[in-house]
This record gives C-alpha cells, structure tokens and sequence, in this order.
C-alpha cells in the first residue's frame, strides 16, 4: 500500500503522542503516591493501563478510519482514543476525572465515550466485540460503508465473547474487524498458558472469515494487513479477524510489580522500539528528514503538554453531578 | 396503518401491537432475539412482525446472547433503536455483563453524552412447572443496578401503552412480560390480563403505578400476575367485609413511591404480594419505603408472601407451595387485619 | 473397531429404550392436554424436549463409558440419562414430578441428576461445556483415566461457553470429549442462519484438538468416532471435538407448531430412521435374528412401561418439602 | 505447618491462611483463579500457595469465567473442593449463569443428592476512583437468588474462621473480601480491619452476626467496609453522648435477623449503612425484616445510607460523594436520635 510522507509522519506523530501521553501519565499518575504507594491518592487515581510499546496497532489499523467509523477499544484504551482522533484536553480531562472531561469525570480512565468520533471502551475484558458488531450493523442497516473494530488484548480472545461476535459477525456479514493485540500477556499470565492456539488469527477459520496475524510490532505492516480487511468491510464483504503482535513497556497496571516477568523482557523489547523503526525507515528511504521527524515529535510533545496542563487546570465535577446523568 | 377501535386483547397481541405501530412510526426500530421471526416470538410478543416488516428488521439470532444484546448497545449508540428479546429472563447469566456493566451504566460514564433507547423485552414468570431455570421473575435484581427502567405489566392495556413508553424512550429500559399473562392458546394464562386496548398507539407513563382497587382496610402492594391473584383475594375478602386497597406498580424503575405511602396512610396495613424470590428484593424494599415514609401510620407489623427462597420446584404441588395464590394472599390479608 | 453380538443387541435395544421412553412420554404429555392444550395441565407438565431420533449420538458415545466416566446432558436430555444407565424408574419418576424420582420431582425433565451413574443436565443452552470440564479436571487431579462427555446442540456452539470450555479443555489437557449433536434446528431457526460453520467440528482448529464429523445418524459410525476420542483422551492425551449429524423427529418441544419446518422434512428423515438401520445391518450381516431384535425391542418397551406405571403410582412430594434441599 | 501464635495479621494473609491450612488439611481443596498463582491474587488472598502447593492445587486461569467457574461446579460434583477466585465481582456478568442457575442451584434441582463445596471468592467495593466496573459491592443481588451462602468480613480475624468455615461448607458459599480491608501495601486500608488472628485453625460460624460495640440509642446495622465506618462514626458520636450499637451482619446467607431484632427492641431507632446500592438490596431487607418483627419498638423512621442508585462515578469528589462516609454515618443518626 501506498503512502503518502505526510501520511507516515502522521503515523509517526501519533505514535509520539501516543508514546509521550502515555509516559506523562505514568509520572502523573506517580504524583501523591511517594513515599507510600496509594493506589487512591493523587491527581490520578485508579488502576492505570498504559499502552506505551503497543502503538503500531492503533494507529495502524485507525489511519485507515473516518469519522463515521466506529471503535470499541479496552481497558488499556489510551492509545486506541489517541488514535481515533479523540480530543487529546477532554481525554486527559477524564483521566484527571475532571469536570472537561469526556464523561464529566463519571467514566475515568477505562471508561471514555467520545460520540463525536465514535470511540468507546470498557474495562471488562472481552467487551468490545458485541458493541461493535451493533455498530457495523448500524452502518449496515443505515446503507452507509461504515466500518466498526473492535480491538481486544490477546487475553480476551479467550473469553465466550469474542466467539459469539465473530459468530454473529460472520453469520450476518457484518462490515466490521476484530483486531487482536497480542503482547503476550494478560496481567501475570502469560499467553502459552492461556491460548490453546499460538496464533488466534486462525480461529478465523471457526467462523469462516479470513484471518491474519501481523508477526511483528510494525506499523506499517499493521497499517497494510488491516488496509485489506477494512476495504472488504466497505464493500460489504464481511469481517475479518487480526492478530497483532506488540509489546506491553509498562507494568499491567502502574504499581504492578512485575515479578512474573522475565529480568531483561522489556530492554529487550524496547531495542525493537516501533517509533524508532518508523523514524528510521523514513530516514533510509529518504522520506523525511531528521528535522522533519523531530518536529513531529516536538508537536505531539507540545499536544501532549497542552492536554496534561488543561486536565490539572479544569475544575473537578461539583459533588451532586454524581446523581445525574444514570438516564438522559 | 389502519386505525381500529378499542378491543379486548391478549397481552401478547397487545405488546405486538404496540412494536408493529413504533416499527410503523419509526424506520430505525428493529427486532432481535432468538425465535422472534417466523416464530414471532416463543411467547407471541413479536407475532406478525415478521410477515410486515421482513428479514431486516426482525431479526433471528443465534444463541449467542452476550453477542446480541451486545449488539443492540452498539446499534443504539449509533442512532438505531433495537428491540430486543432474551426469551426467558432466567437465562440473564450468559448476557449480563453486556446489560448491567455496558448499557445500563454507558450513558452514566459518558456523563449524559450518549443516548441508549434499547427494550431489553424478557418472559419471566412461573406457573406453568417449568421449574428452576425457566420459571423466575428476577425483576428485583435488574432494578437493584442502576441504569435500566423496569417495566412489568399486568394486562393488555398497560402492556401496550409501557411498550409505547419503553420504544420512544432514549433509556435502556427492560420489559417483562409474565407469561401467565400473555394470553396464549397454549398456556393457561389469567383471564384479568386480557382487557380493553385502543386501536391507536397511546402511551402509559412510567413510575405511576395504578390504584386497581381502592380500600380502606389494608394496602396490597404487586406486580404482575400476583395484582391478578391480589384483585381475585380482594374479591373474596370483600364478600367477608374487608375492603383491600390493590396496587400495581407497573414499573420498578421509576418507582412510584408516594402511591404506596398515600395508601398505607389511608389504610394503615400493607401486604406485599411478590413473585420473585422473598429476601433483598422487592418485598424488602417496599416494606423499607413504608418504614422509612409512613411508619407512624402502620398499625400492623408489614407483611411479606414471596417465594421462600428457594429455587422454583418442578413437581406441581412444589411449585404451588411456593408461589402465591389468591388464597394465601385472602388468608394473609386476614391475619393482618386481625392484628 | 470390532463389536460383539451383545453389544450390538445393547445398542439396539437402548435405542429402542430411548424410542419408546421417549414416544411414551408423548403421549402422557398430552393425557390432560385435550381439548385444550395448556402446558400445566396433565400428568406431564412444563416444557418437554424429547430426543427420538437422535439416539445414535447418545447410544455410540455412552457405550465407551463407565459408571466412573461423567456425562453431561442438555435441555433434551433422556436420551443421554438412558444411554448413560441412569435407572429408568427413577428417571421417568422425574419427569412425573414424583417424590421417588431422581430429584424428588424437584427438577424435572431438563434438571436430572444421578451421582450415581454420574450424569447431570441443564436447560441452560450452553451450560454443559464447563461443568464437563471440571469433572475431567477432578479425574486428572484424582489420577483416574475417567473421562467426561459434554454433549450439545448445533444451537449450543454459538454460546460462548463452548469456546472458553475447549480452550481450557485443550491448555490443560483434560480428558473431556466434546459431542455437537447437530439436528439442524435450534427451535425455529435452522442451522444456516445461526452457524458460520458447515461444519463444526472445524472449530476444534481453534483449540489445537481434533476434530470429527459424523455425517451420518447411525450409531456405528458414531461408536467408532467416539471410541478414538475417549481412548485418547483416556491416554492423557486431552480433549476432542466430535459433531454428529442427527435427525429431530419430533417438535423443539410438544406442543411446537412446527409452522417453521419444511413439510415433508420429518417423514424424509424417518426414511433412514437408525433404530431401523442398525437392525437391517444386523440382520444383513447375520449377526442377530428378526426374533432377537424383536426380543430386545419386548424388553425396551416392557422397560419402559415399567418406568412409567412406577412413575405414575408414585406419590407426589409433600408441598412443603419445596423448603428442603436448597442447602445440604 | 508449623502453628504460631496469635499476631496482628491484615485480612488479605488472614484468608491466605485460612486457605493454606485448609490445603495442608484436605487434598481435595485447590485453587483456580485469574492471577492467582505467581501473582498470588490481584488482592493477595492467594499470596504464598503458589510456592507452598504448587501449579496443580494453584492454578492460574484463562480470562474464560464460565469455563472455569463452571468447571468449579463440575470437579466439586466429583469430590473436590474448589476454591475460585472471581477477581472483581463486578465482573460476574460474564459467568452468572454458571453461578446461579448451576452452582446455586443443582443441589435443590436433585433434591439434596449432590454436594457442591465450592467457595467462590471475590473482590469488592469502591474508595480507590476505579470506577463503575471496578467498585461495586453487589452482595444483596447475590443473597437475593437462592443457593449461595453469602459472606462478606469486616476484618482480620472473621476473614480467617468465616474462610474456614466456607471451605469446610458442603455448600456454595460466595465470599466477598473488600479490597480496602486488605491491608495491601497498595491501597489505604481501613485500619480496623487489621486485627489479632490466632495462628491454628478455627472456625466463624456462617448466621451469626456479631455486636461490634453495644449501644443504647440507636442500631447500626452493616457489613464489611462500612462497619469499621460505623465504629469510627460511634466514636465520634460517643463524644456527644449518644450510643451507638454496631452490628456487622458478617453473613447475608443464613443472616441473623434476630440479634438485629433484638438490638432494635432494645435501642428503638435503625440505621443501615450499605456500600451496595440503596434500592432493592441488603438496606431494604434489613428494614422490611425489622418492619416485620419489631415495629412497634421503632421511635423513628427507619433510616438507609447507602450508594444513591447510581453506578460508582470515578472521579473522586463524585465517588466520596456517593459511598458513606463515617461523617454521614454520624449525621444520619444525629438526625435519627433527634427524630
Ligand atoms: C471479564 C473480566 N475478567 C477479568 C478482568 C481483569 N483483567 C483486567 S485486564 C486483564 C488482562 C487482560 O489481558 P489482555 O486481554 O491480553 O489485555 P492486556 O492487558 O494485555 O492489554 C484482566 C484479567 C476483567 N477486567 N474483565
Ligand atoms: C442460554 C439459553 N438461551 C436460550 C435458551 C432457549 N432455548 C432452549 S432450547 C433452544 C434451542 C437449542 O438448540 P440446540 O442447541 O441445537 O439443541 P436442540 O434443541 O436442537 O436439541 C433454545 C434457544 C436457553 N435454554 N438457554
Ligand atoms: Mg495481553
Ligand atoms: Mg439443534
């Protein structure tokens, strides 16, 4: 697939701001929780799932969607939202629980509805599937081309959900693509025990759709496999089903001690950094140059910081708005 | 459309009725569930929908019901308005995550910005010795979570003005039918369920609930098949002299508090008639609002006849034991007014 | 796999068991039911879900098993409890909602439970896939080579259940046979709008197990599939997936208009009826006598008429024992 | 195992103990779980079996709870004693039919011939800003369907011997821990619920609740979380001459109505202080209960703080705002000693 420089340096924009948010939570998230760890106190409370490494199969697949298109991401949603375009100030907003925030500070950081560019998420593992065969049949019912993906973690797809969508999905052809990020993880519990297959991407075969495993933490790759998946979308097709391979950098949550993980897992991991492979793919082929690549970083960095100060500046939510909004 | 005067009805062709004219009205409702096609529904609700209105918009699904129900929030939030059926509501344990976690608390996490007009519409009820897993109403535990209206009709006329209500409003709402009301040639049903239904679409409001008897004796507080049973008590008891005041509540969720206080302040005794199981459910929440609003008034300790905790039986004399009749329901009233 | 003259005699007669069982129960459906029918009324009550002409699936695979080997049945499920050797009278006792039935006449038809003969069922579709998975888990940590069957519908291997189950099944290891008896009709709504698969046993790919269909309902080709299933799994070496095309001959339930069925569909399928088959190859191969099937089809009926007039003179439990047995 | 004596322990050792000794007791007891092998549960209740009783009696699990919750079930039916950990309850609508129409419900279904020990263990409640998926405490809704045996500690040395008793119990029992009794290095923990545990084995019976501190003015009557915020509001309240009686219920399945009753006869006045939500849950039982067989004791309304019905907000002042507070706690009975 062909792209364009200014399409590949907004992959390579993205996957910073992706990367940059991601590490400005963290320390964020640090805030009024030394000396003692309290996983209730400061400016951001909660678990956190931070998606810094697993960037290629956001903005991969997202590069290929408009506005119309819908997504259904995770518990680990940040990069997923970032991808999808959402407002970068009403995104943090909600992580700082704000009253600017997506959800008034209602849904926080595993909760993020953005109708306006159709993205959602859920803290419950497996959850993305159904929703997002409801809005491929929207699209489908409307007439429109409109694709919906649902993403999920490589842990999900054991979950009786994903069987039931990719079911349904199947059986009504549905425009919509199921994307597996698989880093090999689901908190401490590694893939090999829990996936009775090494590659969930053949479980298409279940459902009698085409399935595809992208083997490495690549966007561009990424941005390929799901170009053909999402062009059969539109032209009525039906689903398709990916499995991504990337890497988790941070711990399952902020706090999360890590014993179950191999000593040198992450360094190891990181000298494969996927942002540095664009960056450097670029150079060689010549498509950009080093200045043009750190301006794009410099930007997603100014973003970034502009996003992190608005959330600490909106004012928190008035304590009675707790009773609002359980209907319209 | 034509326009057909006020009939008696079933509660099944009254709740068919009132998708058929909401489908007629707006293009962006649709059915799903499992049988609801050529079948019209296991208990008739969605009888003739698929001779009108075809394949698109009344849809059979798989038995993949997290799938489906999943599906309708998905389909809602992009501006569709799905009906859609969990045959029985006995079978919530395979679905309920997309219900309790996903459309009943979405509009709240998104701090008022999404819209989810789903009818999660379910068949519940006992009677029949269906037993354990097909025979529970279960309505108690859906309007403990938040975020989904309850509806639970007691005939044919408020079967379709609460679907009316259910279809045009932007909520989650979940609506049980008892099938012991429904009417259908195949399962003996109560003949109270079977009233007058307008032609026209009308709408009956949630959160009122309906004086179906006045009374000045003592106040019976249901739902359902048991405000059947509690008018067939009332009956009785009246040819003994004592007067019963029956409430419907109609709906669960919005719940109409101050028609059950008004009463027990007027008749200062109150029985509460349920079919779903006794303990932290309906029963206790109505005594709780009674306790906490009109304690002074209440001249008798509160009584509760539920089903005892335990799972329904199958074998009929089990099954009778357990759920209410109108003569227990007589014999209660009776040790209350004596008190 | 090589089957004795006592064997094949036991197959045919437990299908005419089951046949007759089955036929018999029809009618004491009905006994109250006329003029008008209400599902309440009569000796027989609530929904009933009878297996004629589904009994290869049944007969083949519980003919591999012990009394120590776990059986779990679906909403329709005599024909398991009587091919698993659950004792007729207490079984039809049951279904009459008597006290001296399995259950006390607690559970009724889709709630039989024998810890006995080590069989159990659930009117929950789907519902048979974990519990089978516990019973093989419990053989493994006992050290047994006990094996657990779960049987299904075609309908049932669309609910999530059935992916978490086979894929816990196969990271594990664990000695379950999965058995689709795929009839074709989930109530109304037949296999091809429900299933994305022709073929379900093609599912097994998702799992990394075998997987087998029987394409034909006869009991000897079900007998010779199952055998390599449990003696494999028997071996330590984990699970499998069988599907086994059957025929239902009556209603989804009695009563069952049946508005959806194509007209000659049941009469069709009578035409290769398998009680009938499996006698003509008998016959054919001169391995029993027209007397010997005839005899082994006296003993089935006088079986069954057996267990109904018990089932029938039994006394009904008292009201109040509905108060027992929530807690033991 | 080598017996010590009795030492201050948090919560989360205090099960992992009751656990262990029952491990070391009865081969039959192992452990299934999300995380609950090298991670030793996300809440620690597993912490140190993994290393103790290694992968075959602890064992980490697929994301797949109706797999393995209903393979609980199926290996109990066999002989085992399951032990399984639902990591937070608020995700029991993935595996609810495995629950209650299965576990819950087949030893009625065979009128009492199979045994199902399984103790399933899980995660609750709210403090922590994890919001609407992650916070909730939903014990009424499981003490609402028949078959389980609910119970849900406050502290150290009940977690320990209601622990025991449950995996002694030949039936289901669900127990609940609150992850804000913990005592994790992780999350601010109530430090009451830190406690002196002996070292051997013992047993808390299952229906008896226990008076946490007596009191003549007024009946307080909780669980888990809000007991330790109830004693924190009756110190507070002591200091102003009122006497709070504080009952943790401790089970909800069997629950001990009669020592709340008594407590009621006694004091006059009830308040309930429920981190569930409000309607249709434990704080309604509790009062219809007290309506029934102490009404004519009570001096003032029956009064209910509890979650408004509205799923868990996450942003923090909307969360305080919501939960009871032991300040509200203290308010609620100033204003019900007044009433
Ligand atoms: C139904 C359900 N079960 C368990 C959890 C707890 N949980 C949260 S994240 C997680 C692991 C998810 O793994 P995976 O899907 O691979 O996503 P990753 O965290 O690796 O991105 C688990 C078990 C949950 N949120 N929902
Ligand atoms: C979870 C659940 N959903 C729906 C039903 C209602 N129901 C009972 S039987 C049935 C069809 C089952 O089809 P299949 O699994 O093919 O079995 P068959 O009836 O053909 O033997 C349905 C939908 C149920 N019992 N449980
Ligand atoms: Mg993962
Ligand atoms: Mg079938």
């Amino acid at each position: 697939m062909e792209l364009s420089k200014e399409k590949l340096l907004e992959m390579y924009r993205e996957m910073w701001t992706i990367r940059l948010f991601e590490e400005a939570l963290a320390a964020a998230y640090m805030e009024g929780k030394t000396p003692a760890f309290d996983i209730g106190s400061g400016p951001v409370p909660g678990e956190m799932h931070l998606a810094a490494g697993q960037e290629p199969v956001a903005v991969g697949t997202c590069m290929h969607l408009t506005e119309n298109d819908t997504v259904v991401g995770t518990h680990r949603p940040h990069h997923f939202a970032i991808a999808k375009k959402v407002p970068l100030n009403a995104l943090a907003a909600e992580i700082f629980g704000k009253e600017t925030g997506l959800g008034k500070g209602k849904g926080g950081h595993m909760h993020l509805f953005d109708p306006a560019h159709k993205f959602s998420c859920s803290g419950i593992i497996g959850a993305s599937f159904p929703p997002a065969c409801g809005a491929a049949l929207a699209a489908k019912k409307m007439g429109k081309d409109w694709v919906a993906v649902a993403f999920a973690g490589d842990g999900a797809a054991n979950q009786g959900s994903f069987h039931e969508a990719l079911n349904l999905a199947a059986i009504w052809n549905l425009p919509v693509i199921f994307v597996i990020e698989d880093n090999s993880w689901a908190i401490s519990v590694p893939r090999s025990k829990s996936t009775a297959v090494a590659d969930n991407s053949q479980r298409a075969i279940a459902y009698g759709i085409p399935g595809v495993r992208v083997n490495e933490n690549d966007v561009l790759a990424v941005y390929e496999v799901v170009g053909e998946a999402v062009a059969r979308a539109r032209r009525g097709e039906g689903p398709s089903l990916i499995e991504v391979k990337t890497d988790r950098y941070f711990g399952h949550f902020q706090g999360d001690p890590e014993l179950y993980r191999p000593e040198n897992e992450v360094s190891t991991l990181k000298g494969g950094d996927p942002i540095k492979r664009l960056g450097d793919q670029m150079l060689s082929q010549g498509v950009a140059t080093q200045v043009e690549l750190d301006a794009a970083r410099d930007a997603a960095a100014k973003d970034v910081d502009d996003a992190i100060a608005y959330a600490r500046q909106s004012p928190y939510p008035a304590p009675e708005e707790a009773l609002e909004h359980v209907f319209v | 459309m034509t326009m057909v005067a006020t009939r008696e009805l079933t509660m099944s062709k009254a709740i068919a009725e009132a998708i058929a004219q909401e489908m007629e009205r707006d293009p962006k409702v649709f059915v799903m569930g499992e049988d609801v096609g050529v079948y019209g529904g296991i208990f008739s609700a969605t009888g003739g929908l698929l001779d009108r209105y075809g394949e698109e918009r009344v849809m059979d699904t798989p038995i993949s019901e997290t799938a489906f129900i999943g599906a309708a929030t998905g389909a809602a939030a992009e501006g569709m308005r799905p009906i859609v059926e969990l045959m029985f509501v006995d079978f919530f344990g395979v679905c309920m995550d997309q219900i309790y976690n996903h459309l009943a608390k979405n509009t709240y996490m998104a701090g008022g910005n999404i819209r989810l007009p789903v009818v999660l519409l379910t068949g519940m009820g006992g009677g029949y010795n269906d037993a354990a897993q097909h025979s529970q109403c279960l309505y108690g535990l859906f309007a403990h979570v938040p975020g989904l209206k309850i509806v639970v009709p007691s005939n044919a006329y408020d079967a379709k003005g609460l679907m009316t209500s259910a279809i045009r409003d932007d909520n989650p709402v979940m609506y049980f039918f008892h099938k012991g009301l429904m009417g259908l040639g195949w399962m003996r049903y109560h003949p109270r369920s079977v009233n007058e239904v307008p032609g026209e679409a009308y709408t009956v409001p949630f959160g009122v609930a309906d004086v179906k008897r006045e009374g000045k004796d003592v106040t019976i507080v249901s739902l359902a098949m048991m405000v059947n049973r509690a008018l067939d008590a009332a009956d009785t008891l009246a040819a003994e002299g004592i007067e019963a005041e029956v409430i419907d509540l109609r709906t669960l969720v919005p719940l109409d508090k101050q028609t059950v206080i008004n009463s027990v302040k007027k008749t200062h005794r109150l029985l509460i008639v349920d079919e779903d199981y006794l303990s932290f459910g309906m029963s206790g929440e109505i005594a709780a609002i009674v306790a906490e609003n009109a304690l002074d008034y209440l001249d008798a300790p509160v009584r509760r006849l539920a089903v005892p905790d335990v799972p329904i039986p199958y074998s009929r004399p089990l099954e009778n034991f357990v759920l209410p009749s109108a003569d227990a329901i007589a014999q209660a009233v009776r040790e209350l007014t004596a008190a």
